[in-house]
């Protein structure tokens, strides 16, 4: 079991992240559909195009040249998830070189979500992807604590990132939208928030994690 | 019938065909960079605080037609009505820099402040000093719940002017910053409209009104205002744009300000200027005197058949800097 | 549901008080005879060549816009659409007249013809030389028969750009008079239009075409065109302009052009601009030059949704004298 | 019987050519809708109004005077009948100062008609107002050279002018307009001649003419 994120592991993470979002685009842009303008997984599909495009060849991979052409391509998109996403791998990126220990991983990861709560101006409970975001940081920051192996961290994040994921579900609910759609309102996550969840569930996955992570938001209600 | 057809190719093509076209027709003025639609100076200026500005397109000539000797030395375009990407911005902010920094002049809304400033910390850690100056002038959006603030439209016209003017005389990035501040601090525009306005490709407008109404208190997005108001004649209307301004502002007998009647699309000649009449009866009545002013169309929404006023405090230092010289496409003199 | 109002106080007013509007806009640089609707240069210039023109109001920013330093003298405004009097005229000629003579440009309309003819006359009886320029650049009125022959369009602008820059510089009349001339014979014009223009004070427009037509060949007095083409993509619209101007200028490889792409009032830049990418593509793929070129609103018909475009096959003389500094409310170089 | 006009002569032409055209302003307004565009009763009307403006009072004027204001308010007018009788009063006002002579008018109008037809490049037969004039013009001439009398001399004008004006009638016909108005188009006499016959007539009443002038064109029968 490998002490640090190399370039190969990097670059198989974006590719297994590419591939889950891609199955999840459809029901993610139903639940922005619900709760928002309905372009959310346009708008990061196209970020995925852009940052296949740029993504460097396996061999000649880094994990500091992976996120950083993660960052590049969500800079290069629009909306409001494209820039923040954009900015977050920017500092995940800039947290290693070669390659990252877990304890850059989660410097970088924590500095990301200042930063893109800093932008943002979003705390938890305010149904972004911060509610998957915040959860996650911690966890990565309690597995490094703990000395725990990046697989292991990987994987404790993603639950975290879950779990944090499926608050917003009940968030919506909590915070008025149930006057109007009631209890259809149950199950509308958050798409940015899902989005975070299947990030790191790509990457517990490409360390080794043997966890299946079951579709997240599919008992959406269309109204 | 339909009345709403546009000389269009494709509704994707608009903005990167009307850069073609744009950087086609001033090639002595405009250089462009087809793939971060980014208009730059064909001579870029060295040794001088860069001013950057840009935001979604359907605006024109905002922003690339203010590229040039004492305006902007760089615009970039988003697709209509929506923000640049950060890449975009960061483009254009490197572009822009000639060394003493750069001035990020940014409307306010919430796709371009995001973008904007990210921009600038991508710059920032290139190396590039940033500043930015945050216009949001129209009095309509303005509002005591801590919302997204007052929009940014036309007095970014005047904001580019007056930096433009201090940065090609070679002041200081903070100077620059401070001055554009102070001009938003100091106006105010108010906008109304007769009809929504139509997005390429589309074949209605975004809204429709009764021949008895006015849409009153519009932004530059093709959105509805604040609320309607009976149609009444341009005098009556002009009225209705310029007291709020002069109360907001708190204008007093004696203060000199600077004027933009602006069209936001689809009003012609004669309206503006009958509309800048009025205005100048108004502010005379008031002992205000109107020191310069724009009459045109130079922050519009599409086609839409609106008019905005803008309104700035001006005072002897400010009108210098609008009277400095300037050479762009839509702007010279 | 009415698309058609407009900011206006009286029907009756309209011309009177934009150019009240106008003056007050530019008080550094236009003159206001209210009596006899003239706009004229604030600093009046001596010892050189007058240029008078006028015609019709409804053609905004034409031509009061193009009074200045190295354009126009004096602009006599009609009402919409119609003639200013010989007695305007006669008074515009006069107060031309810096002591070199006067030319009047004149765009090829009866009643124009007919008012400057008089006034020309009129003033000559006072002292005055008078020579005239009788623009004709419409191609759409091209005909065989002895009619009035073809109208005066955009190419008004061209003639007046080079004629003033020749004033300036001090030239005679009759040289003046036959470069005006030879700009003409040089320069043809072809408009189209997606709808037809409302009067001011009308609900609904001159004429209404189907979703799937577009008018071809009108001028600039909202009447219909010469025929009716299917409606298509701006850039195949542009190149039914384009070739039969070439074509009717015989316009070889190698020729450079001085091109005007003139919204009719209703159009917004981004149509203008996308338009004028395709002229430049077109003439390219021919082998002709843009030499130098315009793309806005300078010559319209109200509020009518079309464009024109002019060509004049031009040499180093006429670029020199486009080139030529210029200061006005709507050229300004 | 006086051998000039003077300058209280020319004042009672004008107005009695103002107080007969006002009479006669409706039914030449019709005329012009029927083969023009009817804003000819308007035109002259509101020339009219500018002439009476600038007139010098009756102890002021002088021939020159008087149809100088004449000339002065119709090129201060529209149309194309505006500026076409401005310049033809112009010439009328040239040929005498504090008076005329029969023949200095009848030089006048001859210079007047000329000038008329150079500008607006009508013959005789094309059913403009030159339809009168011409043949107006050669009364005047064949009555100086005959040596009548001014008021002998202008009751031959009224006279051939009438008859030039009614010549209208037909022509309409004769030019082919017949094809779609058929007979209705008889009498539809053009309004430019029917007002020099009036111009005419008044001078012939004002210098002593007994003669009664019928009005012209009322048999016009709308379309
Ligand atoms: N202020 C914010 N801070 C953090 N994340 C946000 C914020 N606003 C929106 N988001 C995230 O962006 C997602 C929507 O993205 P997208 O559809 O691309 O943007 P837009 O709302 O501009 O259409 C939301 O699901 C949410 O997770
Ligand atoms: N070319 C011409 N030469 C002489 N008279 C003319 C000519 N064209 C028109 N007229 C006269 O002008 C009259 C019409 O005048 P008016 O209605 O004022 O002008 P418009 O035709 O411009 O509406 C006609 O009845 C005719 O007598
Ligand atoms: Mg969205
Ligand atoms: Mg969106
Ligand atoms: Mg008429
Ligand atoms: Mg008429």
């Amino acid at each position: 079991m490998s002490t640090t994120i190399d370039g190969t592991t990097a670059h198989a993470w974006i590719t297994e992240f590419t591939r889950t979002f891609t199955h999840a685009q459809q029901r993610l842009t139903d639940l922005d559909r619900l709760a928002g303008d309905g372009d959310f997984g346009t708008n990061i599909a196209s970020a995925l195009r852009r940052v296949d495009n740029i993504l460097p060849a396996t061999a000649d991979a880094t994990y500091r040249t992976v996120f950083t052409a993660a960052s590049l391509g969500f800079l290069g998109t629009g909306g409001t998830s494209g820039p923040l996403f954009g900015m977050w791998f920017r500092h995940v990126a800039r947290s290693g070189n070669d390659s990252a220990t877990l304890s850059e991983l989660t410097d970088g990861v924590a500095s990301g979500l200042a930063t893109v709560q800093y932008l943002g101006g979003a705390k938890v409970g305010d149904n972004t992807m911060i509610d998957a975001l915040a959860p996650a940081a911690d966890a990565l920051k309690d597995a490094a604590a703990s000395h725990l192996s990046i697989a292991e961290a990987l994987e404790k994040a993603a639950l975290a990132g879950r779990s944090g994921a499926l608050s917003t579900g009940d968030l919506i609910a909590k915070r008025g939208r149930a006057s109007y759609v009631g209890e259809l309102a149950r199950g509308v996550l958050d798409p940015g928030a899902v989005t975070i969840a299947l990030f790191f569930e790509a990457g517990a996955t490409v360390t080794g994690s043997s966890q299946l992570w079951p579709e997240l938001g599919t008992e959406v209600t269309t109204q | 019938m339909s009345t709403h057809r546009q000389f269009i190719n494709q509704p994707d093509h608009v903005i990167s065909e009307a850069l073609e076209g744009l950087a086609a027709t001033y090639p002595h003025l405009l250089a462009l960079d087809a793939s971060a639609s980014l208009i730059s100076r064909v001579h870029p200026a060295h040794e001088k605080v860069g001013l950057v500005s840009g935001g979604g397109s359907g605006h024109e000539p905002l922003h690339a037609g203010l590229v040039g000797t004492g305006m902007l030395d760089v615009a970039v375009a988003g697709a209509v009505f929506a923000s640049p990407t950060a890449q975009q911005v960061h483009a254009g902010t490197t572009l822009a820099d000639g060394g003493a920094g750069v001035l990020q002049i940014v409307k306010n809304y919430t796709g371009d402040v995001l973008n904007f400033q990210i921009a600038a910390e991508l710059a920032a850690d290139d190396g590039t000093m940033v500043e930015s100056v945050l216009v949001d002038d129209d009095l309509a959006s303005d509002s005591e719940n801590d919302g997204p603030g007052r929009r940014g439209t036309a007095a970014v016209i005047t904001v580019e002017k007056i930096c433009g003017a201090l940065a090609e005389q070679g002041a200081d990035l903070p100077t620059i910053a401070a001055v554009g501040r102070n001009v938003v601090a100091r106006s105010r525009t108010l906008a109304l409209t007769l009809d929504g306005c139509t997005h390429p490709g589309e074949i209605s407008p975004a809204f429709t009104l009764n021949a008895n109404e006015v849409e009153f208190g519009v932004g530059i997005h093709g959105e509805r205002g604040t609320g309607r108001i009976p149609f009444a004649a341009a005098d009556a209307l002009t009225e209705q744009l310029v007291t709020p301004l002069v109360e907001s502002l708190g204008l007093k007998t004696g203060q000199p300000v600077i004027a933009i009647v602006n069209g936001l699309g689809g009003t012609y000649p004669l309206e503006l200027s009958i509309i800048a009449r009025r205005m100048h009866e108004v502010l005379r009545g008031r002992g205000i005197t109107v020191a310069r002013s724009l009459v045109g169309s130079y922050v519009t929404s599409l086609d839409m058949h609106g008019v905005s006023i803008t309104l700035t405090a001006a005072d002897d230092n400010l009108i210098a800097g609008w009277d400095a010289p300037v050479r762009t496409p839509t702007l010279t003199w």
